[in-house]
Order: structure tokens, then C-alpha cells, then sequence
């Protein structure tokens, strides 16, 4: 696929707001609690200025009502410039959660606040270091009209700033989604510090008071979708940023006399690794715009971009440190943080073995 | 109606009337393509019939202009056409290096002469040509080649040997590189030039394969006498179409995998052949996860060759990006055969007999190890991505 | 390990052999029905003379009684030189399945005639496809003391000129060995060509009159083993010999006005797959001398021996014709012909798959 | 009883008899080694008590001489003792660059009296050595580096800058590559001096790793003067000991991985993180795969260590095939890191639980990405290989 105008514009100004506003000044800041939170505060808030924030979200609730295209160029931004906002958790799954499970009264609730930027919304589906959407231990229990959930969630990506979280639980024997509000006596959340400085926490719900997302039946497959169709643009942009920076180093350092970028055994990686990052990015703007088509197939293709993506991430990370010699292991140098937020965009929501095994079972073998 | 949609029902209703039911059928194997030229004969009559139909309307070459004997499609005709042929999945009634390579090369490079004398014939399938490039001691490194070609008179006398030269054997004419300067630098001093394979002095002898095909020749040239006329472009200027056509050769590779593995699904294939257990699932969890992965990266290079040629149709040059084309396609192909072996098991073992239709999935495994090097090796092709697109400074 | 003075010898012996009989032009000539046979007879004869074919068989039955290291050493240069005999058919897996299975009359009435190379032995175990040992439908049916086997075998290695052939059947539910003799009228042999000339055949047994080979529960296993074990040992011979022809070529051939063996990618590939195979054939060795010590591992060194050497040979023909460019694609050169057969003793027995699923089984994940 | 079991029964005792039970254990993380030096602080009376009582029995250094602090084995008693260590998994008492490379040079390559001087205060753990070799502007290329030691009467005068130099800001002193003519080229005109890390002008600072650690450090040299007497074999000729070293060094990379995965079962722990399917298998069909290609590599990559290590032992040289072991080595522990991270999952995204131990999982993995850059990048090791094994020509 090829971008149309609407997209190339917001491609542009993407890139152009988070040249401008992101830096990895700020993840070290935020790093080294240095920042007046765990997030890019003031990134986050041009977003909002921008409407990124409700990129999802119908225009009736304040949004702009544009497709996961459009959300993934934001995505690629925020992997290309190891940005750290609460975009994937909010602007995406919140977005895709309420407005396609809720009812029109939460939409009404939620949906403005999270284009407004006054929401952050967190997803709480797993509960073991793999993810494994449908091993779902927490219990959602109703009492009339009341239901309340209780159980312990892990990953739980901008869980410390959440408003409302996205739980899923078991309901009639399977599992479903639920609002619960971070507000509620029965949460609690305990802060990870994770790999890649990425806000994360573990939670737990005990008797919390929570509502039903129940408005659609495919609601919790479309959100799970969403999120691996991001992640796996976030890993592009990540990929092709590591990959520049290792290509300017190739071209200035020197050993032996040459510039190391001149030796074919390199070059030859390079060229291998930056057919695999062309690959991994047609793949996934053709998923993306599969999931927005509505496309049958559209799963497989995104099941087959998060894999793609993850493997080749790690590999421009790899390469990226290996080809930056000693350097490449030093805090000093940012490559270090592109190897730990490739691991981390990786393993969230399903890692390439996961995406790999469900991909063979959609192609039924 | 707009007039591509009226274009597009007159296709359609002249295929449906004309295009015999035998033609729809995918090719069973390499010899029921129809190569066409002096000696060809066709091994059945809905061949004959479909060829003659398609060369009647100048359908053998659809965008090519009319008075050359093409079909005068524009571009948007021509996409409309090749939809509505793969859509009753209709052969092609006649192809051969003359329609790839020297019909674009005419176009592009070729005096008026040239294009009146030759596209016409190729468009009627009377002339089959061959492509005469490499040469024993040049291989990946093309420009140093040696073929001579000195002028006497109003004629070139070509000497040397060149290789790899396909069905060449079988082929009429040949377009072929010769080095006219010997004095030149490397690509300096080489000329494009146009050749009849009945000319005295001219030899063929086929080369056999790993897989017991031969589908290429090597070529002797022993003081043969070519008009000075059938030098197309400039004189020493010839690199310049072997480049043009160098990357348009490229193109055409990278697409879906030939003969047995065309159209079908693998996976298919190794549960018909390893079976599946009690869950369905391929019964070889190993080979599985190897088949998924080829699949994901099958459909991912499919994303990318849609989209460069979107691009490219968007009038984005393509450019050296088509290295990468041709790379990642061809590796991935013998990645494709391997495990079609893998999961063949012991069939694929068997070069001969009934049940594996002479040994197809060995010899084909064997063929597409030739991918990566044909049209430019791998190794060629990562140099070209890291000098050409990534800009890597020189060794 | 290294090898012993014994071994030593035999391994100069036998690389002094096979240098000396062993030639591509009789691959050629047989592969062209040329040859008197499908086998090379001269070199066998040789073989025979210098009293390899005994290897592996007591010195009470006239042979040398040596262990696998030992065998491994004559595999290695069957591998090396593309020979074509039935070594290990016979010398290996027969010696082996009669050695171990048989009781004393059978040993007495079989393993002579295998020493002195005037009994070719086939091994018939395989059904499908691919290599599934346990899953066998060829039954035996005992009627008194006479028991007949019937079913179809494929994969058979020297079949075409079997005098006698080792066969699975179902007995008491579960597989069992036995001897049949290919005089039997029962008996039908129909050669297949194969992609590396290997002499082999499609067996059907109608009611065959086949003797137990049941002396020791594990022979089948042992069997099993004792032919991985040699493939492995062919599949490094052969890896060596194709990457010695790789390296000569690398350094006689020119391109772009240098020895390509100066290319640095090619360079780096080239050392690589030096390891790969340094470390296939070390862990061979191993593996065959924990059969000869009855190592409590020994099968799992040996599946992962073939695995590794299956995997090396395959990179190693790979990288072989690759780098010999398109004079690697023909006939008229060699290196196809490693490519052939590394393909062919992969296969055989269990390919890298197989013995990795095992292996893994074998350690309990 | 033949002299070499009365040996290993004599030492088996005094092991049985004097190493504490804690040190028994397995290192917990990194802190737990004993470096020794003069800055050194025990953690436990149980690391003192054994370290006195090996350092009284000169065992610290098993097989050097006597004379020199050393225990005085002979090659077989060094294995003996080796063995009985390990049986009882004995932790080293003490250990630092003293031991594995600056004792075994000065061995070969030191006057009587620097090894008077040094062997005895390294064996009683007196002296925490640390190794200048790289430069910032050297890396993979260690020949060209620029640290200058200009003569001055009785002394060197010692300006430059050195880099990943392993806990350089704890050592007492540095052996150290200097460049002592600088109008020779490369290799020619380094020399190999030792210097104490107190002396006026040297200065340190520790480089953060992407582990969060920080072992490494740089050295910077301002007029650093360092007697003469301190130069180790021939002025000019530093680079034979430096070779002599590098390959020591690689031959200590390469066995089992450090840390977490010391004495593991990736298996076991990917079991118990994953979970198994109803057949007992890891519940995860592509990382069994994994794990178990790995472990089939990690097992025949004994192998050949087991083989060379053998073959050393019976006299054949290794020379240019360390670098085989260095490469394969590094490259397998790093495949390790990644697949216990697949296995970890969540785990091993956390950076500071104590679940994790501070964030082991993620640390080690990182950290695990320097073993195929220090002691020679798996770059250069191929390139020994092409050139020192292979024979390949030059570029």
C-alpha cells in the first residue's frame, strides 16, 4: 500500500512533532527520575494540542476518526524516537476497547476524555510473564446489577497513571472485558520498573467494582489486534532508527585504516538487515490497512507483521550493538536503549513465537 | 460506462470466447510453455489455436505500439488486459527473450529500422531470441567480458565464447554484448549487437544441470560475420542497455515460485505427506514453525513488491531497489524448496520414477539453488543495496 | 576424544583406500549405467580385502570386532569420496542388527558371509515418507514355529542386491526385527533411482518366511543408533570434502580482478561454516565412542550428531555451489553431487527434525 | 597406590578438611568473587578463612613454581587438583588478572627479577592487577593504538588514554601496552610495561555499561612516570607478549555461561516459567525448538573443546584455532541470553524486582552482548580464521 494524502500529512506532521518535542534526553531524564513523571509529559501534551490523542476516536466524542494507518505512522514515531507516552495504551487500545466494546453511555463517558487527553485508559489482560490472552484466572462476579472483579494482572503497560483500566476476566466460563476505574478501593497498583523505562506496572482487583465491555463480540480480538498492529510499527520505527544510526557510525569510524563501513562483510549485513526492515514495514502498513478494510484475513497479517517486526528489530538491535564494537555496550551511547525497548515491544501482546503459532493455526496446519 | 470498464468488458467477452479451456489450465511443467520461433511445433492444438487468436489480435504483446505489431494497450489497458487473463488463469500464448528483453531494449534504444525490422516478428512469435551475456571467465563480474567484435567493412567479425546463454540451442537470433574496444576500461568499449544463429561460425553445445535439465547453452563464435547494422544504440555504448536490462531482468524475478510449488500451499503439501496429530497440527512441530515463518515472510515480500510497484506505477523510480527484490525473492524461493523437500521426505529422493513425475521435487529443489546466482548472484546483489542504497563507503 | 593408535591406523588406511578406488567417474559411471553394478564392486572388493566389511563383526565370525569410532572413520570417507557401496547397509547396520539380535546359529549363519563380503544386508523399516519408525504396518503372523511377514517397505538402502533383509513388523503390538531372505518367493524388490545414486529399492513382502531377531530388547534401538551415527559420520566426510573443493575454487577463481576467496563476506562465511563443521565432527567422535562405551547418553549424542552433521553438510553444499557460481549448477562439475547426497543421508533414518523432536523427548521438555 | 593418587588422595583430605561449606556454593552474582588487593574488603569470614589457608598452601596458583609463590604442580597434579576442586565445587580463593594473564607472561616472558618481585604478591593476593590494552580510537584494531612512553633518564613518561580496562578504579596495578617508537609502524614499536596504579597522573573512570554495571573503566595517563626496570622482555617487542596473551585469553572464553545460567537447565527454567503442554513438552513448540538446537550446539561445542583441549594436552598446538572457540563460544552463550529471555517473558522485562534479583535476567542478557566484542570482536575471529586457518587470500 501507499500512503494517501490524508496519511502522508499526518506522516509529516508526526515526524515533524516528535523531531521537535522527543529526545532521548527525556527517557534518561524519566530513567534517572529526573522528570516530573514516568512519561514525556510535555510530548504527551502536544499530542493532545495535536488531536493525536483521539486519532481513533469518532469525531462525535471530539476524535478524528482515522484508521489504524494513520495511528501506526504516530506509532512508528514513538519507536523511532524512543518516545514515552501513554499513546499505545490510550490513544489505541482505550480507543479501540470503549469505542468498539462499549455501550453508548461509557462511550459518552470515555471517549472525550481520552481525545482530550484527560484519561489514561491501561490494559490488564495478562497474569503470566507470557502472553497468554485466553489463561484468564481473574473472576468477574455479578450480583445483580453489580459486578465486581477480583485477580491480579502483570504487564500492565501505563498502569501506574491509569484512570480507567481494561481488564479482561471470566465471565460464564469465558473470558471478557471490563472497565474498572483506577479510582475504585479494590485497585491496586504496584509500579515495575521495567527494561525499557516504559511505565508498567503489576495490578491487582480485589471485589473492584467494574462494568461490562460487551457491546461487540469480536471487541476483545480487535483491541488485542490493535495493539500487536502498533507494536509492530513501533518496532519498525525503532528498527529503522537503530538502523541509521549504526550506518552513520559504519561510515565514520575507522579500523585498519578504513572506515569500517567499507569492509563487505558488514556491508553485506547491512544490506541483508535493511531488505529486512523494507520487508517488515510493507508488512505491516499492508496489515494495518488490512485491519481497517476489515479484511478476513486481517488477523493473519497482523499475527505475521508483530512477528516479523519483532524478529527483525532484534536483529537491527543486535547488529546495531555488535557493529558499534565496545561503544555499543556503553549507557553512554543510545544504542543499548533501542536493544531494550525492541525486547520489550517484542515480548508485549505476544512475541514472535506466539504470533508464529497462531499464525499456523488461522492457516489451519 | 467509463472507457477503461468498457475496455475491460471487451477483454473479457473476446477471452471467454477465445481462449481454449486447455489454456486455462496452470503449466504442468516447463516444456508446455510455447517459446515460439522458426522451429517451433505445438504439441497440441488448443496451443496452435490460442497462439494464432492472440497473435491475430496483437495480444502477444499488448503494449506494445500497433505498428509494431503489438497491441497499442496504455498502461492503464495493459493492467486491465493482464487482470482479465489471470482471471480465467489464461496461459501465455507465446513468450520468449524477444518479448522480455529485446522488445523493451528495441523500444528504448533501437533505430526506427531496427524496431520495423524485428519488433513485428517477435510479436508473431516467428523469431525466438536468446540473450547473450555471460561468458566463462567473466561470471558475476559481467564488464570484464572478452567476446570480440572487429570491424571489417560493413561487418563485425565476433569471436569468444559466451555461457549461460538460455536454450540458445533452440533459439533464432541472439542479442548479445561484444567488446568492440579492446583498448576501453571494463564497461567502456562494449556494444550491444544483434545476431542470426545460422550464421556461419556460430556453435551451440547445452550445458546439463544438477537437475539433469539443460535449459542453457554455451555459445561459440568462430570469426562470424555480423552487419555493422545490427549494432543497436551506439557504438561502445552497449552497457548501458545491458544495465537497463540488467535491472529489468530483475524485475521479473521475485514473483511467486514456479512449476510445482505454483499455486499450492505448502503447508498443504507436508500434511498430505507428514500427516497432522490429534490437534491437526502438522505432525512435525520443527517443520511447522519453519513453514509458518517461509509464509509470514512470503506474505511480508509480497507487501513489499506490492508496494514498490505501486510506487513504481506512482512514477517513483525503483531503481537499485530492485536488488532487493531480487535477493530476498530468490533466497526466499530455495528456502520454499527445502523444506518442499523436508516435507517430501523419501519422495523427494526418487530422481525417476511415476509417482514424483520423474523426480520433479528433487529437480526442481536443484533448479531454484540456480535463483540466487541467475540475473545476478546474491552477493552481487547485497553489493549493489550497500553501495547503490545505503551509500556504504567503498573497500 | 582423539583417536587411539588403533584408530589411527584404520583412519589411514582408510582415507589411503578410498584415495587410492574411490572416484566421482565411478559415481558417474554407475549413475550412467556404465558400471557393473549399482554399487562400486571394485572399491568393495577392496573393502572387503583389506577386511572392513568385518569391522564390526566378532572375531569368532571372522571379523575385526572394532567399535563405531572405528566404523565412523570408513563412513567419514564413503562421505568424502561419494562412495557408493554398501558399507552401511551391510558392514554397519546388518553386522549390528544380526550382531545383536540374532542368536548364535543366526550370527553363525549370517555374520561370516558379511565379513567375507559375500552377503549384502538391507535394512527395511521404513513406511512412509519420512522416517517414523514406530509406525509400522507390516505385520508378522506366527503359525507354530514358522512365522511370515507381509507388508511394504520404502527407503530401502542396497535393497536391489540384498541376499538377506533386516525387517520391522508388528509382533505383539509393538515392532520387532526380523531376518528375511531375499531368495524368498515372497519377496519383491523394485529398485528406485535416487538422487544421489545411492542404491535403493521399494521392498513388498507377501507372506515372507522371516526368522525373529529378538536375542536382546534394545537391538532395534542399537540399530537405529549405529546408522544415525554413521550418517553422521558420512555427512562430515562430505561436508569436508565440499568445502575443500570450496576453498580451492575460492582461491584459484577470479572476479572483478581479485581471488573471490579475498572477498571479506565470503570470507566470513567461509570461516564460519569451518567451525560448524570442526564442531559437527567433534561431536561425531563423541557420540559413537558413548555407543562404544554404552554411555547412558549415547542416544542422545547421537541424535544430536546426526542433527548437527545433517545441518552442516546441507550448509556446507549449499554455501559449496553458491559460491561456485553457476559453474556450480552444472552437471559437469562435482559439487552438485555433495549437494545430492547430503540431502539423501539426511533424510535416512531420521532428519535434523527428527532427531531434535527426539532429542528434546530424550531430555523431557 | 601410584604417586598421582596418593597426591589427589592427599589433597582430596585437605580440601575435605579446610574449605568451608560456604565456599562451596555457587557464586550468587559477580560481587561474590574474591579479587584481593590492597584495597580488599572480605565479605564473609568464611571468604577470609579459605582464602588464608589456600594462600598458606601456595594453591592460589597451583602450577607455578614454588620459588615463586606458587604451588609448584606439575601439569598432572595441576589437573588432579583441578578435578578435586571441582568435585566438591570449590569456589577460586582469589582471582584476578594477576592470575590468568599478567603470572603466565611474566613466566614466559619476565626477567628473574620481576618475577621475584611480582609471582609471590599476586599468588598471596596481594595485588589486583588490571590489563591496558585497548583505545578509544583502537577497538578491534589494538596495533594502532597511541599511548605514548617516551624515555627520560631512569624512566618512562607515560601520556595517553586507555579503555575497557576491567575494574581499573579497584586495582593496584596495570600491565599495559605503550607505544615507545612512534615513527614504526603498527605492530613495531610497542612495548609491554607494568605500573602501579598509585602513581601520581593516573587517573580512572568507570564506563556505565547497558547492564546498568559497570566493570570497565578508562585510565587516563598525564605524564605518568614509570621506571624502566618496568618494561617486561624487549623494548619494542610488546606486541609478541600481547599475541601470546590475547590467545591465552581467548582460550578462557568459551566454556560454561556465567551467572544465571551457570549449571542451569535453560530447559528446566523455561518449563517452569512456560509451563508444559498435556504431553509434558514446554508449551511452547518454536522455543523447544529453539532450546533444544541450542543445547545440541551447546553439547557438540564441548565436544570440540573437550577435543582441543585433549589435543593440547598431548602436545598438538592450538594456535589460530582458539579464535574457532572464541567465536562459536560467545556467539552460543548470546543465543543462551536470548532464549532464556524468550522463556523469562515478563520477567525479564523488570529491571529492579526482587523477584528478579535486581533485574538479573535483563542485566546478564545484556551484558551477555559483549562477549562476541571484548577479547576480540567474533569479526576478527572470523578474519583469523580466514587467514590463519583457512588460508585465504588477502584483500
Amino acid at each position: 500500500m501507499i500512503l494517501n494524502e490524508e496519511q502522508q500529512m499526518l506522516a509529516d506532521l508526526s515526524e515533524r512533532l516528535f523531531a521537535d518535542k522527543a529526545s532521548v534526553d527525556t527517557l534518561r531524564a524519566i530513567r534517572g527520575g529526573r522528570h516530573d513523571a514516568d512519561y514525556d509529559t510535555a510530548l504527551w501534551q502536544a499530542m493532545v494540542e495535536s488531536g493525536l490523542t483521539g486519532i481513533l476516536v469518532p469525531e462525535a466524542h471530539g476524535g478524528m476518526d482515522f484508521g489504524l494507518v494513520s495511528a501506526g505512522l504516530v506509532a512508528r514515531e514513538t519507536g523511532r524516537r524512543l518516545a514515552l507516552t501513554p499513546f499505545l495504551s490510550t490513544a489505541v487500545l482505550g480507543a479501540i476497547a470503549i469505542g468498539r466494546a462499549g455501550h453508548a453511555e461509557q462511550q459518552k463517558q470515555w471517549l472525550g476524555p481520552i481525545a482530550e487527553g484527560s484519561l489514561i485508559v491501561a490494559l490488564a489482560i495478562d497474569e503470566t510473564g507470557k502472553h497468554r490472552p485466553e489463561r484468564v484466572a481473574t473472576q468477574a462476579n455479578a450480583e445483580g446489577d453489580a459486578v465486581t472483579i477480583s485477580g491480579e494482572k502483570t504487564l500492565v503497560v501505563d498502569g501506574p497513571n491509569a484512570g480507567l483500566f481494561v481488564v479482561s476476566a471470566m465471565h460464564d466460563g469465558k473470558p471478557a472485558l471490563f472497565a474498572v476505574e483506577a479510582a475504585d478501593s479494590g485497585v491496586t497498583v504496584n509500579a515495575v520498573t521495567s527494561i525499557d523505562t516504559r511505565s508498567m506496572a503489576n495490578v491487582r482487583f480485589d471485589n473492584a467494582k467494574a462494568q461490562r465491555l460487551d457491546a461487540n463480540d469480536n471487541a476483545f480480538d480487535d483491541v488485542l489486534n490493535a495493539g500487536r498492529a502498533m507494536l509492530a510499527m513501533e518496532l519498525v520505527g525503532l528498527s529503522r532508527a537503530v538502523f541509521e544510526r549504526t550506518l552513520t557510525y559504519l561510515t565514520e569510524r575507522k579500523q585498519f585504516g578504513l572506515r569500517i563501513g567499507a569492509f563487505q562483510a558488514l556491508q553485506h549485513r547491512a544490506a541483508h538487515l535493511s531488505v529486512e526492515i523494507e520487508i517488515s514495514e510493507a508488512m505491516a502498513f499492508q496489515a494495518l490497512a488490512a485491519f481497517d478494510a476489515g479484511a478476513a484475513d486481517a488477523t493473519q497479517q497482523i499475527l505475521a507483521a508483530k512477528a516479523r517486526a519483532a524478529d527483525t528489530a532484534r536483529l537491527a538491535a543486535a547488529e546495531g550493538v555488535q557493529m558499534h564494537g565496545g561503544m555499543g555496550m556503553t549507557d553512554e551511547f543510545d544504542i543499548g536503549f533501542f536493544m531494550k525497548r525492541a525486547r520489550a515491544a517484542s515480548e508485549l501482546l505476544g512475541d514472535a513465537n506466539f504470533c508464529t503459532e497462531r499464525f499456523a493455526q488461522a492457516k489451519g496446519y | 460506462m467509463s472507457d477503461l470498464e468498457e475496455f475491460r468488458a471487451e477483454v473479457r467477452t473476446w477471452l471467454e470466447d477465445n481462449c481454449p479451456e486447455e489454456m486455462r489450465q496452470p503449466l504442468a511443467s516447463d516444456a508446455e510453455h510455447v517459446w515460439g520461433g522458426r522451429k517451433w511445433e505445438f504439441s497440441s492444438d488448443a496451443q496452435r489455436v490460442w497462439f494464432d487468436r492472440m497473435v491475430g489480435k496483437g495480444w502477444t504483446a499488448p503494449a506494445w505500439p500497433k505498428e509494431y505489431g503489438g497491441g497499442g494497450m496504455s498502461a492503464d489497458e495493459h493492467d486491465v488486459f493482464k487482470s482479465e487473463m489471470n482471471r480465467i488463469n489464461a496461459r501465455s500464448p507465446v513468450s520468449n527473450f524477444g518479448f522480455w528483453m529485446l522488445g523493451p531494449a528495441l523500444l528504448k534504444f533501437g533505430s526506427e529500422e531496427q524496431k520495423r525490422e524485428h519488433l513485428p516478428e517477435i510479436a508473431r512469435g516467428e523469431i525466438r531470441w536468446c540473450q547473450g551475456y555471460s561468458e566463462p571467465n567473466a561470471g558475476s563480474d559481467l564488464a570484464s567480458l572478452k567476446t570480440s567484435a572487429e570491424i571489417d567493412g560493413d561487418n563485425f567479425v565476433v569471436n569468444g565464447r559466451k555461457i549461460w546463454t538460455s536454450y540458445a540451442d533452440r533459439a533464432d537470433k541472439m542479442f548479445c554484448l561484444v567488446r568492440t574496444d579492446p583498448d576501453a576500461k571494463k564497461q567502456a568499449g562494449i556494444s550491444f549487437i544483434l545476431l542470426d544463429m545460422d550464421t556461419p561460425g556460430v556453435s551451440t553445445r547445452p550445458i546439463q544441470l544438477i537437475s539433469g535439465e539443460s535449459p542453457f547453452c554455451e555459445t561459440f563464435f568462430d570469426d562470424v560475420r555480423v552487419p555493422r547494422a545490427n549494432l543497436v544504440g551506439e557504438m561502445n555504448q552497449g552497457w548501458t542497455i545491458a544495465k537497463y536490462l540488467l535491472t529489468h531482468e530483475r524485475d521479473n524475478i521475485g514473483g511467486e515460485p514456479p512449476g510445482l510449488l505454483k499455486g499450492r500451499d505448502l503447508a498443504q503439501m507436508a500434511l498430505e505427506a507428514v500427516g497432522a496429530d490429534d490437534q491437526g497440527r502438522l505432525d512435525d512441530p520443527m517443520l511447522r514453525a519453519d513453514i509458518a515463518r517461509l509464509e509470514i515472510d512470503a506474505m511480508a515480500f509480497r507487501a513489499l513488491v506490492e508496494q514498490t510497484r505501486a510506487k513504481a506505477e506512482a512514477g517513483e523510480g525503483v531503481g537499485a531497489r530492485s536488488a532487493m527484490l531480487k535477493y530476498y525473492g530468490t533466497e526466499l524461493n530455495k528456502r520454499r524448496y527445502n523444506l518442499m523437500m523436508d516435507a517430501m521426505g523419501g519422495l523427494g529422493l526418487e530422481w525417476e520414477s511415476e509417482q514424483t513425475g520423474g523426480g520433479r521435487y528433487a529437480r526442481e529443489w536443484l533448479r531454484s539453488k540456480g535463483n540466487s546466482i541467475e540475473g545476478g548472484t546474491s552477493e552481487i546483489m547485497l553489493g549493489i543495496i550497500s553501495s547503490a542504497v545505503l551509500e556504504l563507503p567503498k573497500g
